[in-house]
C-alpha cells in the first residue's frame, strides 16, 4: 500500500472516533482476534491464516488507556510515514516516554498496543514505519538487489557474487527492495557455519543458486525477503535445516507458513512455495550419520506438533516423517554429513537431493 | 520369668516416660505447666458457674529454675479432694464422663508437680478457698513415685486476700523463652478461645499484660451424652450388653445410645435380624456382629449438641478481635457430627487484611482443640491438613501447592468433641479421621466463601477509585493524538477532551 | 467438681486412646500385634537359655478379619502368670529392672489382645507346655476393661505336638499390606537383628518364608545394673537417700549407683562439701543439690557393658548378609556411654553394592532399638537425623543437602540401652538426647571410613583395567595422525605404534 | 603467518614427538595454561595477556586419548590448510566420528583439543583452518573491502557506501581481506535497530564514518574485522552500547582487550584502541534518559567486575563510572535518546559527543 494510503487509512479511523465522542457516544474499534484459535491453515495460499473472529474494543473507563495508546500509537506511525522514518518497536516504547500518563509501562504493554494496530488495519508493522529489533540473514549467490540512496533517491545496484567470503545482509525492513537474478532456485540454510562452507567454495555458482543464511528460526525481514524474491522471479524455494524437530516443527514450518501467533500478518512473513531439502528422518538412515538421542523436549515438541500443528495435520507425509524420527529417537544435524569429508555436502549430498526435488517433503 | 512380674504404678511408669508428657524439654515444661494450671482453672470456674479471672506468673528463681503461680477465682477445692488432684496420676473427673473437656485425658497437673519435684525436690504449694465465708487453706505436697501416693507435708489454714479461688505454685527446671510457641503466644491464643476469660500474665521480665473480658456468657456447660451408635465396635458392644440391666435388645439399644428412639431401635434389630426381646446378657458374638452392621445401614441422628460447648461466631469473632487487627473477620461454627461413635463439632474464623502482615506472607494458622491451643506438631495436625488442601485459589486467596494459602490472612481453627483423638500423648495434633478432615474442610470452605466475596469486592472498590483517574488521566492523550492525526484545532480538541469525559464519568458500565 | 473424681483403670485410659498404642488404623494393628508376640517370644527364650525357633502365621478370615498366631520353642508360661501376662496392660517383668530388653514400657501383648477382643468379640487363645514331660495347656482370656482384671474363660490340658514352648492366637480387626512398614519387612529386620533365631513365617497367601539361624550363640543375658550417678535428677537423689539402708553417704553413693567405687564416692562428697557420715535419710534439698553438682563435676567410669547386650560386629555382618547381598561389608560394635543416668550402645553396620541397588538410589536405612526394628516415623528418629548430619562426601559417598546417602547402600543402626528414649509410646523414633546423637555419628564415621577406603581401593582397581583398554584404543590413531602429517610408511607407522605400546605398558605411572 | 609456516609448524611438532616415541620414551607437549589466574591485563598492549604459566602434557597411559585426539587434530589442520579449506568447530567434531576409538563423545571435548592446539601453536583457530559457528557482524559507510573470488581469484571491490538499507555481512574468516577508506573513525554499535537507523538515516555520510553493527557481544570475526580495519587505517574506534553493566564489561570489554577465558588469543581478537562513547552513567543524567531499575544481576556483573576484572581495575575513571551506575541503580538503553525524538541520536547525540573523544571513558 502506498504511503498515503497508510496515511489515508489512519486519518478516517480516526476522523470516525472523533466523529463518535462529539456526538456523545463511545467509539469502537474493531480488531481481528490474535489468538491460535482464530487461526487455521490456509492450503490454498499456503500459510496460517486468521478465521473471521473479531473482538471489538469500545472507549469505556476500563479501555480509555489503551484506547488512548492506540490512537497515539496511530499518531506515531502517521509521523513515521508522512516523514518517510522508522522506529523499533523498542523505540516505539521509549517514545511513548513524552506522552504523559498514557506512556507505556513496559515494552510487552507497546508491542501489544503496536500489534493491535497492525491488526486493525490489517497491514505490517514495517508498513506502518515500524521495524523488528533483530538483523535479517545474509544472501550470496546469483542475485542482484536494487535499493535506493535515501539522500540522492539514486538507483544503487547490489550484486550479491561479489561479496567474496563475505555476504549481503538483508535490512530489516525490505518492501522497497527490487531484484534481478538468473538463478534456478532459493537455498535456505540454518546455519551460519554450513553457509560460509557453501559460499567459500562458491557453490551457489556451480548449482546457479541464491544462497540466504538464516541463523536459526529466520527473522520477519528475512521471510519477507525470501517471500518477495520467490514471489517476483518465480524460484522455488528449498530448506536445508538440521534433521530434528526444532529444524522442522520451528525454523522449516515458520518459513513457510508463518507463525500462529502473528496470523494476521502471515499472508506476508510467509514463504508458501518452500519445500523441505533436508536433513530428513531417511536422510539419517540412507547417509549412515552421526546422531544424537532426542531429548524430552524434542520429543515433546514432535508430538505437540503432530497434535496441535494445523500445517502438520494438513500433510500426511510430514506426519509420517515426524512419527518415523520419534520413533527413531535420534536427530542428526546438517554438518554430520562432515562425517564423510568436509565436502561431502557440496560433491555428493546436495548435487544428489536436487535431482529429485519433487521428492522433498511438502 | 514370672517371678519378676509386678505391677507398675502409674506414676512410676511416667517417672521412666516423662517424654510423653511432654516435659523432655525444659522449655517444653514450662509452657505444659502452665498449660495445665490454666486448664484446671478454667474448668473449675466454669463447672462452678463463675466467669473466670485468671492470674498468671512467672518467676525466675535462678538461670534454669522457675516458679510458676497459677492462681483463678473458681469455687477452691476441698480438703479430701487436694491430694488426690495434685498427687495422683490418672486422677480426674472427666475421663469417665462422655462430654467436651479441656485436659480430657486425666495426665495433668499432677505430672507438672510430679516433674516440678523431680528436678527440684520441691513440693507443689496450694492455696485453696471455697467462699469469702470459709478459711483459705495452704498445703503443700509431694508424691510417692513408688506407691502413686501424695503425702501432705504441710497443711494449714491461712490468711488469704482473694475472696475464693484455689492458687497452685510449683518450682521445677525449665527455660523461658519468647515468639511462637512460647508462654505467652499460649496464652494470647487462649484469650482468644476463651472470651469470657479475663486473664493477667505476669512474665518473668514483670510486664503484666492483660486480655480483657469480651464476652459476659459462660460457655454453656456441656452435658455428658450416652454414646452414639456410629462407630461402636463389636467387642465394645458386647462388654456394654452383658453389663446392661435393660432386659431386652430394645430397652438396651435405646437406653445405652444416644439418639436410638424405639423406631430406630427397631429398624436396628429388624436389619440385624434379632428378636427384639433377646436378652442383652446373652448376646452371643455373631448376634453382636449383625448389630454392627445393622447400625451402620440404618440412618440415625447425630448426637446431641449439648455435650459440646462451641465458642459460637459471635464470641469466636469477638476473640479473635482482641489480639488481631484486620479489615474483615468471617466465623462459623458447624453443626456436631459424629466420628467412631463420638460426636465433635468444627468452628472455623478468618481474619483477612491482617495488621503488620503482607500480602507475601504465609498465613498464620491457630489450632485449638476443646478451647486449648496446639502449639507443636502442626504438620502432623488433621487442622493444617485440611487448611492446606482446600484451594484457596478459588476464594481469590493465594496458595502454593501444599502449602498454606498467602496473604494477610489468620486461620483459626477449634475442634471440640467429647473425646478429641489425638496423634499423641503430648495432645498436640489432632489425628486425621475422615469425618474430622471433612468437617473442617466444610468450616474453612464456607468462611472463604464469605471472604473471596470480600476480597471481590474490595477489588471493586478500588476499581471504581481508579476509574476516575483514568479519566483524568488518558482523555488528555485521546485529544492529542487526534489532533495529531486530524490536524484539529485546539478548542476542538479541546471540545472532543470535554465530550468524552463528560460521556465516561456519566458511563456507569466498567 | 470434688465429687464425680475417681481413679482411672489404665486399661480404661487406654481403651479409649489406642491410638498412642499404634493401634489407630488396620494395617498397623496387625503390625503392633505381631511384634509385642515376637518380642515376648524372643525374651522368653532367651530368658530360658533357649536358641529361639518362632513360627508366625497370618490367617486371613474374612475381608478385614485376620489371625494372628506366633509359637516359640520357649519354657512356657505357669498357670498363676497367664492372666497376668495377657491380660493386664502395664503388667510385667522389664519394667522394674535397669537392663536391656525389647518391649520395655510393659505395654505389649495385653494391648494387643484387647484390641482384638474389642474389634472382634474373641478372646486371647494361648497354648503353653513348660517342657516335653509337662503336660500341655490351653487358656482363653478375656480382659474386664472396667477393671483391668483377666477374665480366664477357658483353662484346659491339650494334647500339643510341641516339646516347650508357647503359642498365642489372637483375631483382630485389621488390614494386610506388602512392601515397606509391612509384617514380611518386620520379619526380615528382625532377622537381621537377631542372628541366632530361626525365623519361619507362613503368610495370608500360605507362602512360607524361612530366616534360618546364623549364629548358635545366644546373646548374652544382660543383667541388671544400679543407676549410673551421670543425669541423677535431684528429686530422684532425694526419693532414693531417703528410702536407702545405708548409714551413711559414702555407703549410699557407693551401694546404691554403679561405678561409685569408695574413692570416687569421697570425691563426690568432698566436692559437695558434705560430710561423708551424713545420713542418707536426713539428706535436705541443699544438700542433694551440691551432690548433684558434685556428680556432674567428678570424672566417674562408664556404666559396666554387662547391663546391655550388644548384637556384635561379626553376628551383626551374618545377620545382615541373610537378607542383603553386596560387595562390602562394615559394622561397629561402639563402647557403651551413658545419658541421663542410662548407659546405652550403638552398632553401626554397612553394606556397600548392594545387589538390586543403584547409584541413583537414595540409600536404605535400618533403624533399631534394643534389636527391635523401627519402622515409623523415620523422620523423627535420632539415627536418621545423625546419618543425615554425617557428611557421606568425605568418603566418597554421594549425598543432597538435609538427605539420606545416595547409592547402593544399606544403613543399619541399633540403639541398646537399659532405657530407650522414644519420642513417644508407639516406640517408632529414638528421641534426640545429645549423647545419643553424638555414639550413633562416631559409628557410623567409623563404618563410613572403612567403606571410604574400599571405594577409592574400587576405583583405583577400575582403573587399572581402563589402562590397557586405552592403550590398545588409541595408540593405533597415534600412529595414524604422525602418518598423515609426516608422511611416515606403513612400516614406520607400525614401528611408532609397537615401541609406544611398549613403553606404555611397561610404564607403571599414571 | 603464511600457509606454509603453519604446515611446516604442526610438522615440526609431529616429527619431535615421533623421534621421542622410536627412542622409547614417552613424548610431551608444552602448552600455555589456559585459565583466569594465568591472565593479566597487558596495558601497554592493550588487552589480556597469558603470563609465562605452561603446562606439559607427556604422553601416557593416562593422556593416550587426548594425545592421539590432539595429533589428529594437528593431522586435520594440516590437511585444511593445505587445500585451503575451512572447517567449523561443529564440523571438527563430526569428522572425529571417522578416527575410530580416538573419535570425541561430544563437541566440549573436541573444542577442548582444538584450543589445546591453537594455544599449543599460539595461532587462533582462523589460521589453523577452523572457523566459528557463529556470523561476524554488519557494516555499511565509507569503506571499500577488497576480498577475492574463491575460484578466478580476482580480487573483489566490495563498497559499503552502496548497499542502500542492507550492509555488508563481515564473512567468518577476516585474515585475508583488504581495506580502502576515507572514514574518519568507525563506530561500533550494539543494536541491530540502532545501526538500521544510522543506516536509514545515512549517518556515516554525513559524519564520515564506518558504522559496524555487534549484535550484542562482538563475535571473533567481527572483534577481528574492526581491529585490522583499525590497525592498517589508522582508525579511532568508538563504542557505544546500551549503559548497564552488560554493556560495558561484556560487550565493550570485551571489544577491547578480549575475553579472560581466551587470552592466547587476545592478541589478535581485541581492539585495544576502542574507547567508550556512550551511554554512560553520567549521559542518564546529562540526557534525562529513562531508566530501568538495576537487576541483582546487573549489580552483581558490577561488583564482579570491580573485584576481579583485570581492566576495570587497571582504570580509575571505570571503577568511578561502575560505581555510579551501581549508586544510581538504574541503566539506560540507546534507544532511550528516542524519548527526545527519534532522531534525537543522529541530530544531538552523537554530534555532542563527537566534539569531544578525548572525554570518551578507556
Amino acid at each position: 500500500m502506498s504511503k498515503t494510503g497508510v496515511v489515508r487509512k489512519i486519518k478516517s479511523q480516526a476522523g470516525e472516533v472523533e466523529k463518535k465522542i462529539l456526538e456523545g457516544g463511545k467509539p469502537t474499534l474493531k480488531f481481528p482476534i490474535r489468538s491460535l484459535s482464530n487461526v487455521r491453515y490456509d492450503a490454498k495460499k499456503g500459510h496460517f491464516a486468521m478465521k473471521s473472529g473479531k473482538k471489538e474494543r469500545t472507549l469505556t473507563v476500563g479501555t480509555v488507556r489503551t484506547f488512548a495508546q492506540t490512537l497515539k500509537m496511530m499518531s506515531l506511525s502517521k509521523e513515521l510515514v508522512e516523514q518517510d522514518d522508522i522506529a523499533t518497536k523498542r523505540e516505539a516504547y521509549y517514545v511513548s516516554k513524552n506522552w504523559g500518563e498514557a506512556r507505556f509501562h513496559d515494552q510487552p504493554e507497546s508491542d501489544t498496543v503496536l500489534e493491535d494496530v497492525e491488526a486493525l488495519f490489517g497491514m505490517n508493522r514495517e508498513q506502518l514505519g515500524f521495524i523488528p529489533e533483530e538483523k535479517g540473514g545474509d544472501v550470496a549467490g546469483n542475485l542482484v538487489v536494487i535499493d535506493k540512496d535515501t539522500d540522492t533517491g539514486k538507483k544503487l545496484r547490489i550484486d550479491c557474487t561479489k561479496f567474496g567470503s563475505g555476504a549481503y545482509s538483508i535490512p530489516i525492513s525490505v518492501e522497497h527492495l527490487q531484484f534481478e537474478t538468473d538463478a534456478k532456485f532459493i537455498l535456505a540454510i540454518e546455519t551460519a557455519g554450513m553457509f560460509q562452507r557453501l559460499v567459500k567454495h562458491n557453490y551457489w555458482k556451480s548449482a546457479k543458486a541464491i544462497l540466504v543464511s538464516m541463523g536459526g528460526v529466520p527473522t520477519r525481514a528475512c521471510r519477507r525477503f525470501i517471500r518477495r524474491l520467490a514471489d517476483e522471479k518465480n524460484l522455488p524455494v528449498y530448506v536445508f535445516v538440521d534433521g530434528d524437530p526444532y529444524g522442522i516443527t520451528n525454523i522449516y514450518r515458520t518459513l513457510k507458513v508463518g507463525s500462529g501467533n502473528a496470523a494476521h500478518l502471515n499472508e506476508y512473513f510467509c514463504v508458501p512455495q518452500a519445500r523441505f531439502l533436508g536433513i530428513t528422518p531417511d536422510d539419517i538412515i540412507d547417509y549412515d550419520l552421526p546422531t544424537h538421542p532426542l531429548k524430552d523436549v524434542d520429543v515433546k515438541r514432535a508430538k505437540d506438533a503432530l497434535k496441535n500443528d494445523p500445517f502438520v495435520q494438513h500433510y500426511k507425509a510430514w506426519q509420517k516423517a515426524i512419527t518415523k524420527m520419534v520413533k527413531m529417537g535420534v536427530r542428526a544435524e546438517q554438518q554430520a554429513l562432515a562425517k564423510h569429508g568436509l565436502n561431502y555436502v557440496i560433491d555428493e549430498y546436495l548435487p544428489q537431493k536436487l535431482k529429485a526435488p519433487e521428492k522433498f517433503l511438502p | 520369668m514370672a517371678s519378676k512380674q509386678r505391677e507398675i504404678s502409674t506414676s512410676e511408669f511416667f517417672t521412666k516416660s516423662r517424654h510423653l508428657l511432654v516435659f523432655d524439654n525444659p522449655s517444653k515444661a514450662l509452657l505444659t505447666t502452665i498449660k495445665e494450671a490454666v486448664d484446671n482453672s478454667l474448668d473449675a470456674c466454669e463447672e462452678g458457674g463463675i466467669l473466670p479471672d485468671i492470674y498468671v506468673e512467672v518467676t525466675t528463681l535462678a538461670e534454669d529454675r522457675y516458679r510458676v503461680l497459677v492462681r483463678d477465682n473458681g469455687p477452691g477445692i476441698v480438703r479430701a479432694q487436694v491430694p488426690k488432684i495434685f498427687g495422683k496420676l490418672l486422677y480426674g473427673s472427666k475421663f469417665h464422663a462422655l462430654k467436651q473437656s479441656r485436659g480430657q485425658q486425666g495426665i495433668g497437673i499432677s505430672a507438672a508437680g510430679m516433674y516440678g519435684q523431680l528436678t527440684t525436690g520441691r513440693p507443689v504449694m496450694i492455696h485453696s478457698r471455697p467462699g469469702t465465708k470459709a478459711q483459705a487453706q495452704y498445703y503443700e505436697l509431694k508424691i510417692n513415685t513408688k506407691k502413686n501416693e501424695p503425702d501432705i507435708t504441710k497443711d494449714q489454714v491461712v490468711e488469704w486476700e482473694f475472696g475464693h479461688g484455689t492458687q497452685v505454685e510449683i518450682e521445677l527446671e525449665a527455660s523461658y523463652k519468647r515468639g511462637r510457641r512460647s508462654i505467652d503466644d499460649y496464652l494470647e491464643l487462649t484469650a482468644i478461645a476463651n472470651p469470657h476469660l479475663e486473664l493477667t500474665y505476669m512474665n518473668p521480665a514483670g510486664d503484666e499484660i492483660q486480655y480483657p473480658r469480651v464476652s459476659d456468657e459462660l460457655p454453656v456447660e456441656p452435658k455428658a451424652i450416652r454414646p452414639h451408635p456410629y462407630g461402636v465396635e463389636l467387642g465394645a458392644l458386647l462388654a456394654m450388653a452383658h453389663e446392661s440391666k435393660a432386659r431386652n435388645m430394645q430397652g438396651f439399644l435405646t437406653s445405652e445410645f444416644s439418639r436410638v428412639g424405639a423406631k430406630v431401635a427397631e429398624e436396628i434389630l429388624e436389619k440385624a435380624m434379632l428378636p427384639a426381646k433377646t436378652k442383652p446378657k446373652r448376646l452371643n458374638r455373631d448376634e453382636a456382629e449383625l448389630l454392627v452392621r445393622a447400625i451402620t445401614q440404618t440412618k440415625i441422628m447425630n448426637p446431641p449438641t449439648n455435650c459440646l460447648s462451641p465458642i459460637g461466631e459471635e464470641e469466636l469473632e469477638a476473640g479473635l478481635r482482641k489480639v488481631v487487627e484486620a479489615q474483615f473477620f468471617a466465623t462459623v461454627s458447624r453443626r456436631p457430627s459424629v466420628y467412631r461413635g463420638n460426636p465433635f463439632l468444627v468452628e472455623v474464623a478468618l481474619a483477612w487484611g491482617v495488621d503488620g502482615m503482607n500480602n507475601d506472607d504465609l498465613a498464620v494458622l491457630h489450632r485449638f482443640a476443646n478451647r486449648v491451643p496446639l502449639q507443636y506438631q502442626q504438620g502432623a495436625c488433621a487442622i493444617t491438613k485440611s487448611v492446606v488442601g482446600t484451594s484457596w485459589k478459588k476464594y481469590g486467596v493465594n496458595q502454593s501447592r501444599s502449602a498454606l494459602p498467602g496473604g494477610p490472612l489468620v486461620v483459626l481453627v477449634h475442634v471440640a468433641s467429647s473425646w478429641v483423638p489425638f496423634t499423641s500423648e503430648s495432645k498436640e495434633a489432632v489425628a486425621s479421621y475422615p469425618e474430622i478432615l471433612k468437617e473442617i474442610k466444610l468450616g474453612i470452605m464456607e468462611c472463604a466463601r464469605q471472604l473471596g466475596v470480600h476480597i471481590r469486592r474490595g477489588v471493586r472498590a478500588r476499581d471504581e477509585e481508579k476509574k476516575r483517574d483514568y479519566i483524568k488521566s488518558y482523555i488528555p492523550a485521546i485529544g492529542e493524538a487526534l489532533r495529531e492525526i486530524l490536524g484539529l484545532s485546539e478548542a476542538k480538541e479541546k471540545k472532543v477532551v470535554a465530550t468524552l469525559t463528560d460521556t465516561l464519568e456519566r458511563s456507569r458500565k466498567y
